[in-house]
């Protein structure tokens, strides 16, 4: 049996339905000598503002059962530096190139898609959803309303196919996604972090400078899976399922509940070939069980 | 160059003291030979075992001619305890050689003086060996608290080795910044606690004395791809597994 | 030095801080030979609704990393049963006695609430935060409104101190948490189980026959966290701290960010004694500490 | 009688098969003498390590003479690997005895078979052991995959034994419903995977013959905590963990 992993994403082919999550995988070609990135669905950068950013002061990782909190911040070069430095090497990469382009006022976000409208990259993943920074993050990833304005902002000047990365920490995410897909998101990811907390019990103080920073890790996947599960049955466009996928038994329950793509992130550091290690085993799953393509099993669960 | 992923084979295990441990791991791949200051990230459980992160750990000494790689470490908390309980025959992943190591060639043909702390010793073996086949013979001074470990392999490829320790059981009874005279070098290679590195960066700026130190932060990824382990500076963040871990004092310190 | 691990609750003095969460700790007895029950700081008992309920159909648990999802559905055999049969032996545990009482409708809180006013119950804790139930669970627990209506409600007939259980499918959890002390609340417990779902690959649906059911354990204590964190923050009543407490430590935590008291479920699976070793676990650390009330420490991480 | 938890040394652990294995370990608690039918919950893993749940394993012999505990059981998954890799003198937690277990004292004195399959055929050695002790002799009749392992225990407090295997190397050729007549028994005691229980007890109740069946399910607490065990009646949900494991069929799988 021959297994095709192809996955069309918004008219772009992708080699597997596996891409690099943002943060976690550079700009790729960090993992290049470890991972066969040409099998990867795509890459998505870390996250990049108009404006460079430092990230944040302190702390900024801790391990929790299962899963890892972080509070980067967003620290990047600047939207103008990732074209000019990191985009030429991603673009020898082989796989398709995600943007993503976080922001802090509204007008920086659109700034930010503009440079990138004439550049080679496949998709802006446009990040509403940091809960590391105050500004431009997570603030309009909570409320329909605020995420819509943007979104629609965004769209009118970004002529790339635009994906909205979700937060878990919007008020109701199904109402959220149809905002976003009302305002012109082609496409969603989610989840980004969920919001977390953890002390510091010699210090007697927050861990983290900022109180509170993301969780991420196979901890968050069944929270991950229900929402991208509700997402799927409330919007009609495609859907990109992530958080905590770490084995290709998880990334399938993912596009059983109805994702077209996954994204891998936090299990890249659990293993550093992880992104290629599930593409490989949901190809060894679907030999098994006779599947020949993910259109055959995509949202078969959905009940 | 990127780093690899590498699974390699445990060779040799030994407890120098209650808490720190020599393991030799064959290295098989020459074509990335590791250089000094450069580390690994470990990691001898599954991927769904916590801890979550692999552990990084520097080269304490690289044997091209073997084929093997040495690793001093102190076991502090879950990461180092699994490496702990590993048996000559056990696998171990790495991931490296990571990060940009000590400029040899710079040094060599300089007075210069290694000094360690504790632990952070771990990566001037390899260092004091490849100055001393560049011809240079190092100073080696270095600060335990009570008991020292892995000094003899020192004695071979260094100049003067001094020892200091908190308790003054053994060597001087104190500080190894106290005596450290960094006038007498051209070039100071540290590592070991924040603190005493950056007492003795400030002792090297009082006269004017080059100094190089090696730093630690905690790692996701430890090859650039999360920023988890940015270091602050006065001209902007620096990635200490990438850019770093070894940096020259002014760049992170301040002058 | 001598500890004191007492906490006084609402008027009433509690033996320690910790108490055994509802539905993973049966009425107490249960636990009888296992753990030194006075050492506790109370026992809240499974869930009770008015009218007796089966529970779920189906797939109850699985495990999932560091975490559990269960889907009981509030099983239970009425109040008034919990009132015949498991009080008296409640009563003779020698620690303080929580009714956690769950819902179909508001009249069915407010009977339930009536028939418990002349027993010997300590604290009714009001359970609108059930993700496993349609009706009377995690309807009041999303929006603020609603759970204000069924707290008020309650609130009117209940001569209970009323200790209202918060969801973390809040849509805000400052919010709902501000309501419902306004509608009458006089402490606040949180968090419950959070909405998650699995799939089973080989059978190719939802592990759970209601699709999602509740993740617990110390998966969450990270979110929960940084959740009861917030809402000490956003209220003047006592909280009491749950979601993945494992050891003294997390409990801490707990403390540290203003709880008054802490409950543990999940981990009662993971060590039978769980309760017993958390408040050993934390006398251990105020001794190592010189710390020799739980005042002392209470809220010291918050800035 | 409320359970216990208690921490008991490995004594002895025996490979079977490829995947039965059997333990013995200290059981000290002769004031809690677990009798047939009961289990314990079993964890040789730390709390915070998965698998998150404690495993439920029946008694399948226990000697209060020497005060141990036999468990037989088939290595399925992450809980029971761990378990087999247990080796004398290390610790085991228990929880237990749990369940209400067989009742010996009503099936004494009339014609009893029991049933097992596969590893179903845990608990009645015990059971075999006290029906045997209270005088009744009982025929055992008990069904495999391939290979039967545990059965020559079973000889010597048995009357009659039967073998059927579903490859038919070993004994009958087929079910072993196919060679139970339940119209010669007033009892049929019965433990194996849940459809060759329901077809026992379709066999039994075609002839009247009164049929007692030990129910599976996954469990959380195993004390009664918890209701993630029950099974769904006609007449309601049974806690399988503290009403069971133990029902009459009828009771469970209707008339
Ligand atoms: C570039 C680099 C090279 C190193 N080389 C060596 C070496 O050669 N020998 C050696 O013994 N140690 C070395 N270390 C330190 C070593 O990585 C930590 O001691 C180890 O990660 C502790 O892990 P643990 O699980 O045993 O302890 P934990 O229980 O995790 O923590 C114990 C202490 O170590 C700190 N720590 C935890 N994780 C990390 C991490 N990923 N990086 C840095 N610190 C951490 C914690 O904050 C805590 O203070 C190096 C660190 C770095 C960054
Ligand atoms: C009262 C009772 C007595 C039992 N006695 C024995 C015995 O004497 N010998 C024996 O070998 N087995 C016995 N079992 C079954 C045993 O508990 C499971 O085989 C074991 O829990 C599987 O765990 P695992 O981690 O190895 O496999 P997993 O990877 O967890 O699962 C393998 C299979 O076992 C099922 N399973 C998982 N957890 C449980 C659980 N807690 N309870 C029941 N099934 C589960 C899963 O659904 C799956 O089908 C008994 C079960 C019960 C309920
Ligand atoms: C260290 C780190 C940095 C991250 N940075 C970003 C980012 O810049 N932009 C973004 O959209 N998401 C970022 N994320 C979120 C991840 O892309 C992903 O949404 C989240 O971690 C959940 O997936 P996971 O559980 O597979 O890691 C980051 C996550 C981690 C762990
Ligand atoms: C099996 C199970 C049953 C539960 N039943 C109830 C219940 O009846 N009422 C309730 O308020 N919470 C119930 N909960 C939620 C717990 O009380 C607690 O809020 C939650 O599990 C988070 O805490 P933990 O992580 O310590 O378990 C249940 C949880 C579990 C795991
Ligand atoms: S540890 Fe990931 S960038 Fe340095
Ligand atoms: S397993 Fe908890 S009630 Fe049976």
């Amino acid at each position: 049996m021959s297994v095709s992993l192809k996955v069309n994403l918004l008219g772009k082919e992708m080699a597997g339905p596996v891409v690099g999550a943002s943060g976690t995988f550079g700009f790729g070609k960090e993992y290049a000598g470890m991972v066969d990135l040409k099998k990867l669905g795509g890459i998505s950068g870390k996250g990049i503002t108009l404006i460079p950013k430092a990230g944040n002061q302190g702390e900024r990782l801790l391990e929790t059962p299962s899963g890892l909190i972080n509070s980067i911040g967003l620290q990047n070069p600047g939207v103008q530096h990732f074209i000019d430095h990191e985009l030429p090497v991603m673009e020898t990469l082989g796989t398709t190139i995600w943007a993503n382009l976080g922001g802090g006022c509204i007008e920086d976000y659109e700034k930010g898609a503009e440079l990138l409208n004439p550049t080679s990259v496949d998709f802006v993943e446009l990040n509403i959803s940091c809960p590391n920074v105050k500004q431009g993050g997570i603030a309009y990833g909570i409320k329909a309303e605020s995420a819509k304005e943007v979104v629609s902002r965004v769209r009118a000047v970004c002529k790339k196919p635009l994906i909205v990365k979700l937060s878990p920490q919007a008020e109701d995410i199904c109402q959220m996604a149809a905002a976003c897909v009302e305002a012109g998101a082609d496409a969603l990811s989610l989840v980004n972090t969920f919001q977390a907390c953890a002390i510091d019990l010699e210090k007697r103080r927050p861990v983290f400078n900022n109180i509170f920073a993301g969780l991420s890790g196979p901890a968050i996947k069944p929270i991950a899976l229900r929402m991208v599960y509700q997402v799927c049955g409330a919007v009609n466009v495609p859907v990109i399922g992530l958080g905590g996928i770490l084995t290709g038994a998880d990334a399938l329950e993912f596009i059983m509940a109805g994702a077209t793509a996954v994204q891998v992130g936090t299990a890249n550091f659990m293993n550093p070939r992880a992104c290629e290690t599930i593409t490989d085993e949901i190809a060894a799953w679907m030999e098994a069980h006779g599947v020949e393509t993910l259109d055959e099993i995509r949202g078969c669960a959905r009940v | 160059m990127p780093v690899i992923a590498c699974d390699v084979k445990v060779l040799e295990h030994q407890r120098l003291t209650d808490t720190i441990r020599l393991m030799t791991v064959s290295w098989p791949r020459r074509d990335k030979a590791p250089k000094a200051g450069q580390f690994f990230m470990l990691r001898c459980w599954p991927a769904d075992v916590a801890p979550v992160l692999s552990r990084p750990i520097s080269v304490h000494s690289y044997d091209p001619e073997l084929a093997t790689l040495d690793f001093l470490y102190e076991v502090r908390g879950k990461g180092t305890e699994k490496l702990a309980a590993l048996v000559p025959g056990d696998t171990l992943s790495l991931v490296g050689p990571a990060g940009n190591g000590f400029n040899v060639a710079e040094a060599a043909g300089k007075r210069v003086a290694l000094v360690g702390g504790g632990i952070g010793t771990a990566p001037l073996y390899q260092l004091a060996k490849e100055l001393c086949e560049a011809g240079t013979k190092a100073d080696y001074f270095c600060g335990f608290r009570d008991e020292p470990y892995g000094m003899d392999r020192f004695t071979q490829v260094c100049g003067k080795v001094q020892l200091a320790t908190d308790s003054g059981r053994f060597g001087f009874h104190g500080f190894v910044t106290q005596l450290l005279k960094p006038e007498e070098y051209d070039l100071v290679l540290c590592c070991g606690p924040e603190p005493m590195m950056r007492a003795v960066a400030k002792l090297c700026d009082a006269v004017g004395t080059r100094c190089i130190v090696s730093l630690e932060r905690k790692m996701a990824c430890g090859i650039g791809a999360c920023l988890g382990c940015t270091c602050h500076t006065e001209t902007g963040g620096r990635c200490v597994c990438k850019e770093g871990p070894v940096f020259d004092s002014k760049e992170v310190f301040g002058a």
